[in-house]
């Protein structure tokens, strides 16, 4: 391979031994390569932004776009500008409104997607094989409802697990009702079914990246030496 | 508008409404209401104080969502948090850290410090260097926060926000050093690993509890109430749907 | 209250927002999508504030009199190198994309290779700090799906039966993982509120 | 600092206060607030410190700190009103309490450490969420903390609520603000007796750890001088303090107590009276205070049990010969041996015989509030003649609790009437926290600058001792009209001189005393916080004597003092007590020999129980009976009182002698109303299973973590690496294709409509993206091959350039590709995919042939998203699918995000899936690859994963054979 094919493949071969090397602990080779790492990553995503990013959206519309569009853009580069304020200490109050801009476009982004996004969507998938018809017209068999009770069970005594709010009553125990305690006891099974399934999925993905990373150091390795 | 944006709306007006009822005009009633005991928070209540009578940090990572996504909402919830712990270990003699791997993020962290230190009467000890994007990648903020576990005396891990599984390392690293780890999760690849690995993992909605259950203030609990007030009815939602379906209606 | 400005704009530009997700009124459609897209350019310029603060606290810790961070001398370098570099090539340069590729790709990649080890040693002491009935579940759960991506089963997986057990076992995490979601979105939702209510002002300082 | 009055009414302000609140007139801040305070104190540390590397940002804390603290506890008390779960907080710390949960080592500055959430969380008991919020108000949402006017009006602004007006802000705001004071108390007390006793009654729920707080701080003072705090600096801090302070008050002790049998029989008289007399001590003062009073007295007498506890201690101080203390120490405690020399060495030099009375000043100042209002409450009926002194600490609180109301008639906010009298305290506590120190200030501009150098040890000193009865006397007076000096504008300079010439003179002496403790410390850090966590040590221990006589006696002390403190500070009620002390082995093993537990407990009990009770009946009156009508009756004798009135015991004088005549018989029993126990019942209900302590198996160590971490990672990398050497391939490829899979690719390659531009979007991260082109390439390379159009965009700053090691990878020519780029803003990006697609990918090769006729995503015939993140895929689902008609959606996805797919998958939104390795290998063979990249990392991750499966059984195993095993040492039981 050429050159710097041969370099890069080398510079990849040796951050990767140093990121290894914390199997024997925090050590100064893992410490740079994460530093470096980290260094790196936020260099191309600086990048990444500015070119992908400001440049078109804020820089270009303000020089080439119509006048509409240049005060429109004006906005959002005051805002920017008040934002640059956080570098320093004495002008941070005057990136204040921007963060606030961001807060409050995300809450809102947070509130539509919970209610659209998971909210509906999920509860009508819950309910959806119980609409016969339907289920029939998929081809759904017996067994299609079957799975749908448990997973509506499981749907809503996962929920009733987390349910926080209690009673404290004189002479007994803060407690929740009875009915939502013994859902809780079912939905404990569901997230643990859950929840130890997205571990094995973990083991999964990190085994074929270990298992990816090794057979790249071979390779480079028998590379090097034919 | 369609049915489900209506249905969205009408939501959205009713937990609006009961949250301002709850934080504001209710009343306690005959009873004593509350939450449901959880160890985890007893057990941060103490490592807190623990890092603040060691003079031990505090470290306190808020996530990569980025704000302007859905889910953004687990960065709010762990930023009011943040301004808790805050000012619960303002006192100590080496302030928490907080990290995140957004920006806006990493900046409303500053932003929750200081008025942490305000509120304890200690503005001038605000460092801004203590709220940090530790790296603008997922890995490579996880890449940022692991010298954290192994230097800067930090005692305790507060892990609150979104995270992906690669979240394990730093709280398997934390489990070497034996820190205190507390964590909690939007995102369900996190909690997995994180039930594994984590002292004292919290599962699923628990993340958006926490403020309220370190008191952070009547809003954060009357949220809390209202949170469950809708847990209730999106169950009452789906048992509607699925007998209308079996009726057929739908 | 403190920063009632920076509050009004939290709300107003939340409750736009908002209303264009749920009322098809073209002004407020295009209102919202505005504000999104003004929401992006914003977050993108924090993201780059973040950058260059992060980059200033490691500079600081490399000139620290006591308890420096000589560590910190890799961050800057590789930051400033892949800024400058970036900033003539451009992001797009395909020699450019070399960084990602054989800079960031190898230690994040390594990176969960470790975390599998990690886990591993993880997974052993699992009983150490966990007990009851969801962590014994959890693990049976883990053990039993571990097993399905192995691809053990899969040997027999001509035979029907183990065929239909294998796809419901897969289908199977849905209704918890269909709980925690709902739940989430939930929690979402009062914590998107509490902001719009200003119960919540992360923003103040 | 000197000049912090109000512009218009001239009056003190406090420090960092935005507007006056006497006259309301706002002030600009002069200077960072929290400077000025500490600025004099400051002096005195770097008076200790060696100056070379004094740092006053951190050394300030120091002391500044317990304000902070106070302020901070405040703010937690707030949210703690917050009706139950606020209780069941509390309630929850001190189940945390309650038991011994920390090794030996720790276990001090554990209970410590739950002193802070705890206080917070007292208060707790049953406010309303109104109140915590109205609490929380100056605090959490007033933009200056101590400014209470500001922020009634700042009612109006719509942050505030309602029923401001509602009792239990009463309580609230009062309790913030009044805390600085508390926390000048802290060490102010040494000087003004009362204030601690007003404290209480002020802020009903704060005053524990305030006593807490306080106390510490002058037994503090006598810490530093023994070197041995400097090596402990760096051991975690409470450690050295368990054992650094214990002999302190020992040496105190055992001396005298053998010495003089008739004080030793006199003080545990004294210290159940605080509890026990309360209702008939203020059934004495029933007529001159409203109905409710009690509630708010027994609080108030409450901590002059606790506050007191010191000061009667510090009365044996005096009587016991200076040598004492150092003669026993050695005998006492063996790590006291090593520094009772240098002890004695460090005053040596600089005073020369009355380095012990310089120690006791500080301890005498105090007593005299504890004396007179003690002793006096027991001798009420007898002795008339001591009315007025009698007065003087109950007095305070109604004192602060009425000052409000004149200035409420200025600020006369409407919905306040109740809410004032304890509001009001702020503006007294702000201003007493200048005030005095401004008087400091004026009288001796020298304080402010240098205490410690101008009024050297030595100088001051010998004054100092030289107190005759009647100069206490006469300071006291000084104090008393220090009083309305402060709380009226205009200050009498000379008459508080005595005080902050004195204060920094002491102070002084031990900062002279101990120059290498802080100057290894205070730059370490360590040291702020072990003055802090062993004075309260101290405190808590100390109360313990009181019991001494009453219980067995001498070498019982030392034990409580190990166990008790806790349960004092934390007033944990008998019934929480008596469990705390079962599970308390840990602070058993704690150096000192260990007593009967139950019987502190049993002495405790009455005080704690007092302490929770009020907090109850706070939250079950009825709003309207709170105190306004109590206020006049303090009018009249607020000026008797000050800060100076303390000073009036200072001495030895004829009270004390009194005092110490005839041991009075005081039943420990507690005497309060059924509702009140029934109260208290329904409480210990409530609570009882928060207070179940969690213990957490100490992590069984047969074999060094290290090691068998070392071991697994070596195992398992032994067992993949062999196939990738050895290039096998011994297992076989998963038999059947699961439905997704062929889904998948029947939409890919069904020969009737195969989709010919596809979107492709690269969303996998760099960590992820070996798994990632394994599974995906064989996919890619399909896609060649039936000359696929393929437009590729990424949300992941890295997929740019990920994808086109991908596209490489799988062999894709140039011309068969379209770069759009970046799409910043993930899901919201995605959401404007929706809207224009574009103006969402500005940087986008959009005159590329492929996608020159491309104007939405309607125009692809299918998108293909590579994603290893279960929320991106998600965003896809959610955002993109719905807004696409008919087209179908595929992903590539990592096997940890494919579970979370399934439903998708299921609802049909999910046109077909490759999730994970094993579903690749499941591509690959359909089709028909026999040496795919899925087929060559097969090997290596099926045995890796069975080993992980072996390791989770083996482990389960193991455990759950530990569990069954009796554990054999109970010390294995660590407790978080």
């Amino acid at each position: 391979m050429n050159s710097p094919d041969l370099i890069w493949t080398l510079v990849g071969f040796f951050l990767t031994l140093m990121i290894f090397s914390y199997i024997f602990g925090d050590n100064p080779l893992f410490r740079a390569a994460t530093y470096l790492f980290v260094g790196v990553a936020a260099g191309y995503t600086a990048v990444l932004v500015l070119d992908q990013v400001l440049l078109p959206k804020l820089l270009m519309p303000l020089l080439q776009g119509t006048l509409n569009t240049r005060l429109l853009i004006l906005v959002p580069l005051l805002l920017s500008l008040l934002l640059l304020g956080k570098l320093t200490k004495r002008l941070s109050n005057l990136g204040n409104v921007s963060m606030a801009y961001i807060v409050g476009a995300g809450a809102a982004v947070a509130i539509g997607g919970a209610v659209m996004g998971t909210l509906f969507t999920q509860v009508q998938a819950t309910a959806a094989p119980f609409n016969l018809k339907q289920v029939a017209a998929a081809g759904g068999t017996l067994g299609t409802v079957m799975e749908g009770v448990l997973v509506l069970i499981g749907t809503i005594a996962t929920l009733a697990y987390f349910h926080f709010s209690v009673q404290i009553k004189p002479g007994q125990s803060p407690e929740r009702p009875a009915w939502l305690k013994t859902a809780a006891k079912v939905g404990e099974v569901f997230i643990g079914i859950t929840l130890g399934a997205l571990l094995a999925g973990v083991f999964a993905s990190s085994f074929t990246a270990l298992v990816e990373r090794l057979s790249t150091l071979v390779d480079t390795i028998l590379r090097l030496f034919s | 508008m369609n049915l489900g944006q209506l249905f969205g709306l009408i939501i959205i007006l009713i937990s609006a409404g009961l949250i301002l009822y709850f934080w504001l005009l209710d009343k306690p009633g005959r009873f004593l209401r509350g939450f449901r005991p959880m160890p985890g928070f007893q057990r941060l209540r103490r490592a807190i104080g623990l890092s603040v009578e060691q003079g031990n940090r505090l470290h306190i990572s808020l996530g990569k969502a980025s704000l302007v996504n859905p889910a953004g909402a687990s960065s709010l919830a762990a930023l009011a948090a943040l301004e808790r712990i805050a000012r619960m270990s303002s006192l100590s003699d080496r302030p928490p850290i907080a990290s995140s791997g957004d920006g806006a993020l990493a900046i409303l962290s500053q932003d929750a410090m200081r008025s942490a230190y305000r509120l304890s009467n200690s503005p001038e000890l605000h460092d801004p260097d203590r709220g940090r994007l530790a790296g603008a990648t997922p890995l490579s903020f996880l890449a940022g926060m692991l010298p954290l576990v192994h230097g800067e005396h930090v005692s305790a891990h507060v892990l609150l926000g979104n995270f992906g599984s690669e979240i394990a390392l730093l709280a398997e690293a934390a489990n070497q050093k034996e820190q205190f780890t507390l964590a909690a999760s939007d995102s369900l690849t996190a909690q997995a690993v994180l039930y594994a690995t984590a002292q004292e993992p919290l599962i699923g909605e628990e993340l958006f509890a926490v403020s309220a259950y370190l008191l952070a203030g009547p809003q954060h609990t009357a949220s809390l109430r209202v949170h469950d007030l809708l847990r209730l009815g999106v169950i009452a939602a789906i048992l509607i749907l699925v007998i209308l379906s079996l009726a057929g209606v739908l | 209250m403190r920063a009632p400005f920076a509050t009004a704009v939290a709300i107003g530009v939340g409750l736009v927002i908002l209303l264009g997700y749920f009322m098809p009124i073209p002004i407020l459609q295009n209102a919202r999508s505005l504000l999104l897209d003004w929401a992006v350019i914003l977050s993108s310029v924090a993201l780059l504030v973040a950058i260059f603060n992060l980059f200033f606290v490691h500079f600081r810790r490399l000139a620290a009199p006591k308890r420096r961070d000589y560590y910190s001398l890799f961050l800057i370098i590789g930051f400033v190198m892949t800024l400058v570099i970036g900033l003539i090539f451009g992001s797009t340069d395909p020699q450019y994309q070399r960084v990602v590729t054989s800079i960031q790709m190898p230690i994040e990649a390594s990176l969960m290779a470790i975390l599998a080890l990690s886990l591993a040693y993880a997974s052993l002491r699992l009983f150490q700090r966990r007990s009851g009935v969801l962590a014994v579940i959890f693990a049976i759960s883990a053990v039993v799906f571990l097993i399905l991506f192995s691809g053990l089963l899969s040997v027999g997986n001509s035979l029907p039966l183990i065929r239909e057990v294998t796809a419901f076992l897969q289908r199977l995490p849905v209704a918890g993982a269909r709980g925690i979601l709902l739940g989430i979105a939930l929690g979402s939702l009062t914590t998107g509120l509490r902001v719009l209510l200003a119960a919540d002002r992360p923003y103040s300082g | 600092m000197a000049d912090n009055r109000c512009p218009i009414c001239g009056s003190p302000v406090p420090p960092d206060a935005e507007a006056c609140p006497i006259c309301g007139s706002p002030l600009e801040i002069s200077g960072e607030p929290a400077e000025d305070l500490p600025d004099w104190l400051k002096e005195l540390r770097g008076e200790s410190a060696t100056p070379a590397d004094a740092e006053p940002a951190e050394e300030v804390p120091d002391w500044l700190a317990k304000i902070r603290d106070r302020a901070k506890q405040d703010q937690d008390q707030v949210p703690a009103g917050e009706e139950a779960d606020g209780t069941a907080d509390w309630l929850q710390e001190l189940s945390g309490t309650a038991p011994a949960e920390e090794p030996a080592d720790r276990d001090d500055a554990d209970w410590l450490s739950r002193l802070s959430p705890d206080d917070s969380a007292i208060p707790a008991g049953g406010e309303e969420p109104p109140g915590g919020e109205a609490g929380e108000m100056p605090i959490a949402r007033a933009d200056d903390v101590t400014d209470w006017l500001k922020q009634l009006r700042d009612e109006d602004s719509g942050q505030a609520d309602p029923p401001v007006g509602l009792e239990p802000e009463v309580t609230e705001p009062g309790a913030e603000e009044v805390q600085p004071v508390s926390d000048l108390t802290d060490w102010l007390s040494h000087l003004d007796g009362e204030t601690p006793a007003e404290e209480p009654a002020a802020e009903i729920p704060a005053e524990e750890p305030l006593a807490a707080g306080e106390t510490p701080d002058w037994l503090s003072q006598f810490q530093p001088e023994t070197p041995a705090e400097e090596p402990a600096a760096e051991i975690p801090a409470e450690e050295t303090l368990a054992e650094g302070e214990t002999p302190d008050w020992l040496s105190q002790f055992q001396p005298q107590i053998p010495a003089e049998e008739e004080p030793a029989a006199e003080i545990p008289a004294e210290e159940p009276l605080a509890a026990g007399e309360t209702p008939d001590w203020l059934s004495q003062f029933q007529p001159e205070t409203p109905a409710e009073e009690p509630a708010a007295e027994i609080p108030a007498e409450e901590t002059l049990a606790a506050g007191e506890t010191p000061d009667w201690l510090s009365q044996f101080q005096p009587e016991t010969p200076a040598e004492e203390p150092v003669a026993e120490i050695p005998t006492e405690e063996p790590l006291a041996e090593g520094e009772t020399p240098d002890w004695l060495s460090q005053f040596q030099p600089q005073i020369p015989a009355e380095e012990e009375p310089a120690a006791e000043i500080p301890v005498e100042e105090p007593l005299a509030e504890g004396e007179t209002s003690d002793w006096l409450s027991q001798f009420q009926p007898e002795t008339p003649a001591e009315e007025p002194a009698a007065e003087i600490p109950t007095e305070e609180p109604l004192a602060a609790g009425e000052t409000p109301d004149w200035i409420s008639r200025l600020e006369s906010s409407p919905s306040g009437s109740e809410a004032e009298p304890v509001e009001a305290m702020e503006p007294i506590s702000g201003e007493e926290v200048p005030a005095w120190i401004r008087d400091a200030d004026e009288t001796q501009p020298s304080l402010e600058a240098e205490p410690a150098l101008e009024l050297p040890g030595e100088g001051e000193l010998p004054d100092w001792l030289s107190f005759t009865p009647s100069e206490s006397a006469g300071e006291a007076v000084a104090g008393e009209e220090g009083i309305p000096a402060w709380m009226d504008a205009p200050v009498e300079p000379t008459e508080d001189a005595g005080i902050p010439a004195g204060t920094p003179s002491w102070l002084g002496e031990f900062a002279a005393a101990a120059p290498p403790l802080s100057e290894e410390e205070l730059d370490e850090e360590g040291e702020p916080v072990s003055a802090f966590v062993e004075g309260s040590e101290a405190w808590l221990s100390l109360p313990e004597a009181g019991h001494i006589p009453e219980t067995t006696g001498m070498e019982d002390l030392a034990g409580e003092t190990s166990l008790i403190p806790p349960f004092l500070s934390d007033e944990v009620p008998e019934w929480l007590g008596q469990e705390s002390a079962e599970g308390s082995p840990v602070e058993e093993a704690e150096s000192l020999p260990t007593p009967p537990i139950e019987e502190p407990i049993a002495e405790g009990e009455p005080s704690l129980e007092m302490a929770s009770l009020p907090t109850w009946l706070e939250a079950m009156r009825p709003v309207e009976a709170v105190a306004p009508a109590h206020a006049p009756t303090v009018q009249e004798k607020i000026e008797r009182v000050g800060p100076l009135a303390g000073m009036q015991g200072v001495l030895p004088g004829e009270e004390t002698a009194v005092q110490y005549h005839k041991p009075p018989t005081y039943s420990g029993r507690l005497r309060i109303s059924e509702t009140q126990r029934t109260h208290a019942d329904v409480l210990q209900e409530a609570i009882q299973n928060l207070v179940q302590p969690k213990p957490i198996a100490a992590e069984s160590r047969l074999v060094p973590q290290t090691v068998t971490r070392l071991l697994v990672t070596i195992l398992i990398l032994l067992v993949m690496l062999i196939p990738i050497l050895g290039g096998t391939r011994a297992s076989q490829l998963p038999a059947a294709t699961p439905a997704h899979v062929s889904s998948l690719f029947t939409t890919l390659h069904s020969p009737a409509e195969a989709p010919q531009r596809i979107l492709l979007a690269v969303e996998y991260e760099a960590g992820l993206a070996g798994e990632m082109q394994i599974i995906s390439t064989s996919v890619l390379e399909d896609l060649v091959k039936r000359n696929a159009q393929l437009a590729v965009l990424s949300t992941q700053p890295t997929g740019v350039a990920l994808a086109e090691s991908l596209l490489q990878s799988a062999g894709v020519s140039e011309d068969a590709v379209a770069r759009l780029g970046y799409l910043p803003g993930s899901e919201l990006g995605l959401q404007s995919l929706t809207q224009d697609l574009r103006v969402a990918l500005p940087s986008g090769n959009w005159d590329h042939p492929l996608v020159r006729e491309i104007n939405s995503l309607d125009d692809f015939d299918a998108i293909l998203v590579i994603s290893s993140n279960a929320d991106i895929s998600r965003g896809w689902l959610e955002q993109v699918q719905p807004a696409i008609t008919g087209k179908p959606i595929l992903m590539i996805t990592s096997a940890q995000s494919a579970p979370i797919l399934q439903p998708y998958l299921q609802s049909r939104q999910l046109s077909g899936m490759i999730g994970g390795l094993i579903d690749g290998a499941a591509y690959d063979r359909l089709t028909g690859r026999t040496d795919g990249a899925a087929r060559r990392a097969w090997d290596s991750y099926q045995f890796g994963l069975i080993l992980v499966i072996l390791l989770i059984i083996l482990g389960g195993l193991f455990q759950s054979l530990a569990r069954l095993l009796p554990r054999r040492k109970p010390r294995k039981e660590v407790k978080a």
